[in-house]
């Protein structure tokens, strides 16, 4: 049974891999790539089937790769896979995007599937970056300035994040005494590691760049926003992902660490604020739901922190339902966008609604997935200060969804066109898959019942109202509100980095100097004289 | 008690004036005029040094061969070609002399602190000259011949390299033809003469010097070298003007000495249980045997870097 | 002071002086003189220590004198080299300098 | 030590390994025309083959395999060894050398019409002149014999530089020829204070006989300054990015992949393999500076090029940086020096295959679209995809990326830095890392980009494909099992016990 | 002791170099480059003849007297051919 289920694993990162090879065969590219669809399918199977069952290790021979499944894993890759399975069968059923756009949709695709049953450390790595760099050929790849920007930002961070984890992955490298590079492995000895605690600063800032953590977030509201509509959601609902499982996986989470247990939910519960905070400054419905994800990641970090402080290992489980769940619905509400804009709401009041209960999940509605998502992290925000920031938290959610379906009204006017038609068309499925499915995945992971008490229904019930009120309350008042560029703090971070590059001409005139023959001449009989002292005074 | 160290001492401040002129002078001919005195005046430091073998060489190439180079180099750039760049300023030139200075002196103080007794090979050459370079009297030809003999191969595939280099810095459309000849006046009768004059006898000389290089100061290089001066100097003369690059029989000429050389030497694995290794008793006369081509491919090799890369219309 | 340390100490002089005249005499053949200076600077440091290393009967350690030869020989190839291509440098264009400067095209790379 | 100056079986492929490429010379000179393009191309193979034997020895014999010149060991003859490390790079050289040679086919073929072509004779004897040095350089055992190989490089090189004979190129050919000179006779004089010392130049017994004396210490710094002056590095670079980005491509993926890895190789050599025995860590240090230094300036100014061939170029002195910082990471005998010395090589290789590819690409690109200027690359992509893959992926192992050698050799330099805890030498890695992904963005983002752009020739399928192949043989050495780094550390003497 | 070969050797040789110190003073003190060439080339020559001839005697064998005289003879056409060469040079460096 478990060479099965081990085959399944293999296949699952095998037939991604097999698609990217039949796209470097002239004749089969464009099937390969119009039937790419299918590529997620194993993966889909594995995460089902990996639910409910003990971890399995399979080392792949020849690359010295080792695949690790494990429930939290299995979660979001049977989440990630189903939501890549039905946006690419829509996207290549209405249209067919250039190749270039293909090629970088599938390699996103096959790193989102390799980074969350990557065992080893390399291979976490490689999938990492895969699930993170292409991406950029999902939304900058044209000749508007805008998206360029948007490219270029993403770009960077995504490079700086990857330079920051491969210190620390270094560091955990070689922490380990016996020289393995199995994530199991390194994290077991982090602790004793002489640079444990530069490598946990090191794994935060550098994952906390891939889910937008204050003050990493500025690229996501301008991703998004450029992005059209079907990449926003896949980059949104699982892409982020890769990061979440990366501080699920790099967090010592059975090990009760105070110090940085604290500093993530600080920041955590900063996020989540400071999302809810300049999203309601926002009236681009993508951009809205850009700041959401900021805040919702905000959320699963300080539910992280407190895991961390509690010391609780079984906490990986919970936050990683939390994340499905939010996987799921962010992605449906990008559609959303696409689907009312076009269908209009006045036309539909059902449609609207729906919309309206999808928005709200993530805040924790009452009957929703959000409704499990908030029981499952329970355990992490039990009491005291961070279950009441928990609550506020939700309250906020609730106030930004709201303020979000005000802003449907007035869709991009690009919207339209950017969702494909068929999308559009099963968006209602889609809404209602994603508010009841988290059901499926919660009566597999987590025994503890979802009581249909009146008394929790008000305590589920009364964040999201009052949340509600507060942005009508909002609306009535007239918009007040500043107006903050897309992205806020990157506009700064932009500034800073112009200036950083204004060394380049006045290392060019050195250069220029030194490459003067006298220069030169001068500066080898300097080093020659150099050379000679070091090693006269070093012996 | 003797007169030599102030001989010496002379010697030695007389080099280094002339070398001081070199540098120092203001016209770029002079200062090439002063380096040929300096690489004569340098052959006699080699003698005092008992290096008669490379008192020959330096004669023959550091005198003879480069000075015949530069000066038909500075003469070809001619005066006002003397380059537009800024002189270097007063700063640099203090920073540079004093880092020079720095580096000579130290230097200077590490020949001094070289250990005493000093490391030699002189013995292990001196037993070895009955052995693989049987029969050698001269022990560096036995060095340059057997010892490091692969020095000595590569040595010839850098002269024919060069050739090869120096031809490629011609034109496409030139290629294949003669280069320049090495003087552009018409031939003269003092020249002539002493062409005519010198030249046979040269010749003489530079094969007795390679015949006695076995045994006595002198070798292929040398004879060579003196062979390769004779030959500039008929086509300084115009008796003989250069020969066209893809002559085959010049191309011959400059790979024959490496050619028979590596020939040989993989013979020696057969013949001698390895490569360039001789087999015993007949190390002296194939040494002789190679020597003789190594002659022929010097001669060629020097008077056509000398002459350049072949330009248009020199087809004889 | 015997002959061999006035040598090394020559030899040493002429490096020194060589290096000065390569870094700052702009024009490539007294860069080509000042190189070729150093050099019989070198070969005078080997030459003192093939006189030094003299043993068993001989007067000179004949393998660094071997060296020598061969140094001259490779060193000359050099100089013809430069030569060639100083003078043909001299003909593509008028200055003959190795400044960057001039040779630096800011717009420059539309292959011909 | 004694089995390092005696033959040992296998020994006589070291030879044959040089004289192959001596033979062909001789060969393509005398008859000319094109027999010289006919001879170089089938002793690749042959060159090729020898190689892989040899480094089958070696990994067999698990010590170095020695062969001494005529029956004559050390002190009084030559020996030539190869370990671990020359094996390697015996192969990526004919590897390389071999791509060159039918890359460069198209370029260089004698023309039609006349027996015989100066450009086209011109590449393919320095072609198998730089091969011939370049074995050599390898396997060499003697300092002076390693000094006349030097010399064969720097003659062999510098003509390709000026191949097409524009003054540009003169002029850079002279630059770089006369600070090579400036480099060589350092080395040589070096080399005249080591014979002084101990009375030899072979490096074995050199090993055993070197103390820290001042004499050392003047040699070690003067050759080392002359392998430095050769191998370009920052702020002894002044003749690199000239002549490396006016050569004809086929010419600078040798020049900027194998010549300068030649000199660093020999300074490896010496700081390794001659003095072991010394406490050499501020002369490291001090290696280790400048190596960090022409990662981040060489990095900064190849952002800034507007020509593709300047910014490879400048891109290949960063690179050059990266090798020096071997020198503090891969020292003494702990356990990361092993680490830091598979790091260091693993970046040779990985530079020489990514940097050849990209500038096989360059040329490539710069036939197609008639210039190389990075301004007008938008949506150059399309027009040459494969060209353009190459790039990426060459940039892949520039920025460090994984699966790619790059990323391999960074991933160890990381690693032994942070074990030795020289922590400072992780800040020009990663920055380098990034500064490259900066220039390789600056290529590939326009060149991705809707942008509509006009193919002048679409270039031959060929040459794409063999740079190609290189950019993936640099993404393979990713791959690299545990086995191969065994193999590099075989004759790798380790400080203290020479 | 002395005997008449050493007289004539060393009455040779001192004649010689008188020669060549009268040479190397007209080098100095004449005033153009053409008359210093004469008195160059004229007293040089025979200077050397006259230290060739004193050193005949003193040669171990005939053959290195032999070389004596052909050594001699060769700077003698040397020296004159390029006295004329470098007069002509001269001559045209005048117009």
């Amino acid at each position: 049974m478990t060479d099965l289920f081990s085959t399944l694993l293999v296949a699952s990162l095998a037939t991604p891999l097999a698609f990217l090879g039949a796209c470097f065969v002239k004749g089969w590219r464009r099937y390969a790539l119009a039937f790419q669809w299918l590529a997620p399918l194993p993966s889909l199977a594995t995460g089902l089937t990996g639910l409910t069952r003990a971890p399995l290790v399979y080392d792949l021979p020849f690359l010295g790769f080792t695949l690790r499944l494990d429930p939290p894993g299995a979660l979001l890759l049977a989440g990630a896979a189903l939501l890549w399975i039905v946006v690419s069968a829509a996207l290549w059923r209405d249209r067919q995007p250039d190749n270039r756009f293909g090629l970088s949709w599938l390699l996103t695709m096959t790193g989102n599937v390799g980074v969350f049953i990557a065992g080893d450390l390399v291979s976490f790595y490689l999938f990492y970056a895969l699930v993170s760099i292409p991406a950029y050929g999902l939304f900058a790849f044209s000749d508007d300035s805008g998206h360029k920007r948007a490219g270029a930002i993403y770009m960077a961070f995504t490079i700086l994040g990857e330079a920051v984890l491969l210190l620390a992955f270094a560091m955990l490298v070689i922490g380990e005494p016996r020289g393995s590079s199995g994530i199991v492995d390194v994290m077991a000895a982090l602790p004793a590691s002489p640079w444990r605690d530069a490598t946990l600063g090191l794994i935060i800032a550098g994952f906390g760049m891939k889910i937008g953590m204050v003050p990493f977030n500025g690229w996501m509201p301008l991703t998004y926003g450029a992005a059209p509509i079907p990449a926003a959601a896949l980059l949104s609902g699982a892409g982020v992902k890769a990061g979440v499982i990366g501080l699920i996986r790099f967090l010592p989470l059975g090990i009760a660490s105070e110090g940085w247990g604290d500093a993530l939910v600080v920041l955590g519960f900063f996020s989540a604020f400071y999302g809810v905070a300049f999203g309601l400054t926002q009236q681009n419905p993508k951009v809205i739901l850009a700041y959401s994800s900021i805040s919702q990641m905000g959320v699963i970090t300080a539910a992280l922190g407190m895991a961390l402080v509690n010391g609780q290992a079984d906490a990986s489980l919970d936050v990683a339902f939390y994340a499905a769940n939010h996987l799921l619905v962010k992605a449906a509400l990008f559609l959303t966008i696409g689907a009312l804009a076009t269908q209009g709401i006045k036309r539909s009041h059902a449609n609207f609604i729906l919309a309206a209960l999808l928005a709200l999940s993530l805040a924790g509605l009452p009957l929703t997935g959000g409704a499990l998502a908030k029981l499952a992290t329970k355990a992490q925000f039990a009491s005291g200060p961070a279950a009441a920031l928990a609550t506020l938290s939700s309250i906020g959610t609730a106030l930004l969804m709201t303020h979000f379906l005000i802003c449907l009204a007035a869709p991009p006017p690009a919207a339209a066109q950017e969702c494909p038609a068929s999308l559009i068309h099963f968006w209602p499925a889609a809404a209602l898959g994603a508010i009841l499915l988290p059901w499926v995945f919660y009566s597999a992971i987590s025994e503890a019942p979802y009581g249909l008490e009146f008394g929790d229904f008000v305590d589920g019930l009364w964040p999201v109202a009052l949340g509600a009120g507060l942005a009508l309350v909002l609306v009535r008042t007239g918009r007040s509100l500043p107006r903050v560029p897309v992205g806020d703090s990157i506009v700064l971070e932009e500034a800073a980095f112009h200036r950083l590059l204004s060394v380049g001409p006045s290392l060019e005139a050195l250069d220029a100097r030194l490459r003067q023959w006298p220069t030169a001449g001068v500066s080898l009989l300097m080093i020659i004289l150099a050379l000679l002292m070091a090693g006269v005074s070093g012996s | 008690m003797s007169i030599r160290p102030f001989l010496d001492l002379v010697l030695a401040s007389l080099v280094l004036g002339v070398a001081i002129f070199t540098i120092t002078a203001r016209d770029l001919f002079a200062a090439v005029v002063g380096y040929v005195a300096y690489g004569l005046l340098l052959a006699f430091v080699w003698i005092r040094l008992y290096a008669p073998d490379v008192a020959l060489t330096e004669a023959a190439v550091g005198g003879g061969v480069t000075g015949v180079l530069l000066i038909t180099a500075g003469k070809r750039l001619g005066a006002p070609n003397v380059s537009q760049e800024a002189q270097p300023g007063p700063g640099l030139k203090i920073l540079t002399g004093v880092l020079a200075a720095l580096v000579a002196t130290a230097l200077g103080a590490v020949i001094l602190m070289l250990p005493d007794p000093p490391p030699s090979l002189a013995p292990e050459a001196a037993a070895a000259i009955d052995g693989a370079g049987a029969g050698l009297g001269n022990p560096i030809t036995a060095v340059l011949m057997s010892y490091r003999s692969l020095d000595t191969m590569l040595e010839k595939v850098v002269l024919i390299l060069a050739v090869m280099g120096v031809w490629s810095v011609g034109t496409d459309k030139a290629w294949g033809d003669a280069p320049a000849p090495l003087r552009q006046q018409k031939a003269y009768a003092p020249m002539v003469f002493l062409a005519q004059m010198l030249a046979p006898v040269g010749a003489i000389i530079a094969i007795h010097i390679f015949w006695t290089g076995a045994n006595a100061p002198g070798g292929a290089f040398q004879g060579g070298a003196l062979l390769a001066a004779m030959w500039m100097v008929t086509m300084m003369a115009r008796l003989v003007e250069p020969p066209r690059v893809d002559a085959q029989w010049l191309r011959l000429a400059l790979v024959a000495g490496p050619a028979v050389f590596l020939i040989s030497g993989l013979a020696g694995a057969i013949t001698a249980g390895s490569f360039f290794a001789y087999p015993s008793g007949l190390a002296k006369p194939i040494i002789l045997f190679i020597e003789a081509f190594m002659v022929l491919s010097i001669a060629a090799a020097l008077p056509m870097l000398v002459a350049g890369p072949p330009s248009e219309g020199q087809d004889q | 002071m015997t002959p061999s340390v006035l040598a090394g100490l020559t030899g040493a002089a002429l490096v020194g002086l060589g290096l000065y005249g390569l870094i700052l005499h702009p024009h490539p053949l007294r860069k080509l003189l000042a190189f070729n200076l150093i050099g019989s600077g070198v070969f005078l440091v080997f030459g003192i220590v093939a006189r030094r290393g003299a043993a068993a009967g001989f007067r000179f350690d004949p393998v660094p004198q071997a060296m020598v030869i061969t140094g001259i020989v490779v060193a000359f190839a050099a100089s013809a080299i430069a030569v060639a291509l100083i003078l043909r440098l001299s003909v593509e264009s008028s200055h003959v300098t190795l400044d960057p400067e001039v040779w630096t095209k800011p717009n420059g790379g539309d292959t011909k | 030590m004694a089995e390092l100056a005696t033959t040992t079986p296998g020994g006589y492929l070291l030879v044959l390994a040089i004289l192959l490429p001596v033979v062909g010379m001789i060969l393509s000179f005398t008859p000319g025309g094109r027999n010289a393009e006919r001879v170089a191309l089938c002793s690749t193979p042959f060159g090729f083959a020898l190689a892989v034997a040899i480094a089958f020895h070696v990994s067999r014999a698990g010590k170095p395999i020695v062969y001494a010149v005529g029956g004559l060991p050390p002190p009084l003859g030559i020996a030539l060894r190869a370990d671990g490390i020359s094996a390697v790079m015996l192969v990526a050289a004919a590897v390389i050398v071999a791509a060159a040679g039918f890359y460069g086919r198209a370029k260089f073929a004698t023309p039609d019409g006349v027996r015989e072509g100066r450009a086209s004779l011109t590449f393919w004897i320095m072609l198998q002149a730089i091969w011939a040095a370049l074995n050599i350089i390898f396997v060499g055992g003697d300092l002076f014999n390693l000094y006349v190989a030097l010399e064969l490089l720097t003659f062999a090189a510098v003509p390709l530089v000026c191949i097409d004979g524009r003054a540009e190129t003169i002029a850079a050919a002279l630059r770089y020829l006369l600070f090579a000179l400036f480099g060589s006779i350092s080395y040589l004089l070096g080399v005249a204070l080591f014979y002084g010392a101990h009375g030899t130049l072979d490096i074995s017994l050199l090993a055993q006989r070197v103390q820290a004396t001042p004499v050392i210490w003047m040699a070690a710094a003067l050759m080392t300054c002359g392998l430095l002056a050769k191998t370009a590095l920052f702020p002894l670079h002044l003749w690199l990015p000239p002549a490396h980005a006016n050569a004809p491509a086929a010419a600078s993926a040798v020049l900027s992949g194998l010549v300068v890895k030649g000199s660093f190789f020999l300074t490896l050599r010496l700081w390794f393999y001659v003095l072991p025995a010394l406490a050499a860590d501020k002369a490291a240090i001090v290696l280790g500076c400048l190596g960090s230094a022409a990662i981040i300036a060489g990095s900064i100014i190849a952002l800034r090029q507007a020509r593709l061939k300047l910014l490879i170029a400048y891109s290949t002195v960063a690179q050059i940086g990266y090798l020096f910082l071997v020198f503090p990471l891969a020292a003494g005998a702990q356990t990361w020096s092993a680490i830091g010395w598979s790091a260091g090589v693993m970046q040779i290789l990985a530079h020489a295959f990514a940097k050849a590819a990209m500038f096989f690409s360059a040329g490539l690109l710069a036939e197609a679209l008639g210039h190389d200027q990075i301004a007008k690359l938008g949506g150059a992509a399309r027009v040459l995809p494969l060209t353009f893959l190459t790039i990426a992926l060459g940039g892949l192992s520039l920025m460090g990326l994984p699966p790619s050698g790059g990323f391999s050799a960074k991933w160890l330099m990381l690693q032994a830095s942070i074990s030795s805890g020289q922590w400072l030498w992780t800040l020009p890695i990663l920055a380098g890392g990034l500064l490259a992904a900066g220039y390789v963005y600056r290529i590939l983002a326009p060149a991705l980009s809707d942008d509509q752009i006009m193919s002048v020739s679409p270039p031959k399928r060929s040459q794409e494909l063999i740079a190609l192949a290189l950019a993936a043989i640099a993404i393979a050495l990713g791959f690299a099992p545990q086995t191969f780094f065994d193999f590099l550390e075989i004759g790798r003497p380790v400080a203290g016990q020479p | 002791m002395i005997t008449l070969l050493d007289l004539f050797s060393i009455a040779a040789i001192s004649a010689g170099t008188f020669f060549f110190f009268a040479g190397t003073v007209g080098l100095l003190r004449f005033p153009d480059s053409l008359t210093r060439l004469h008195a160059l080339t004229k007293a040089d020559n025979l200077g050397l003849g006259m230290v060739a001839l004193g050193l005949i005697p003193r040669a171990d064998s005939a053959l290195s007297a032999l070389k004596l005289i052909v050594i001699w003879a060769l700077v003698l056409v040397s020296g004159a051919s390029t006295s004329q060469l470098i007069g002509r040079a001269l001559r045209r460096g005048r117009k």
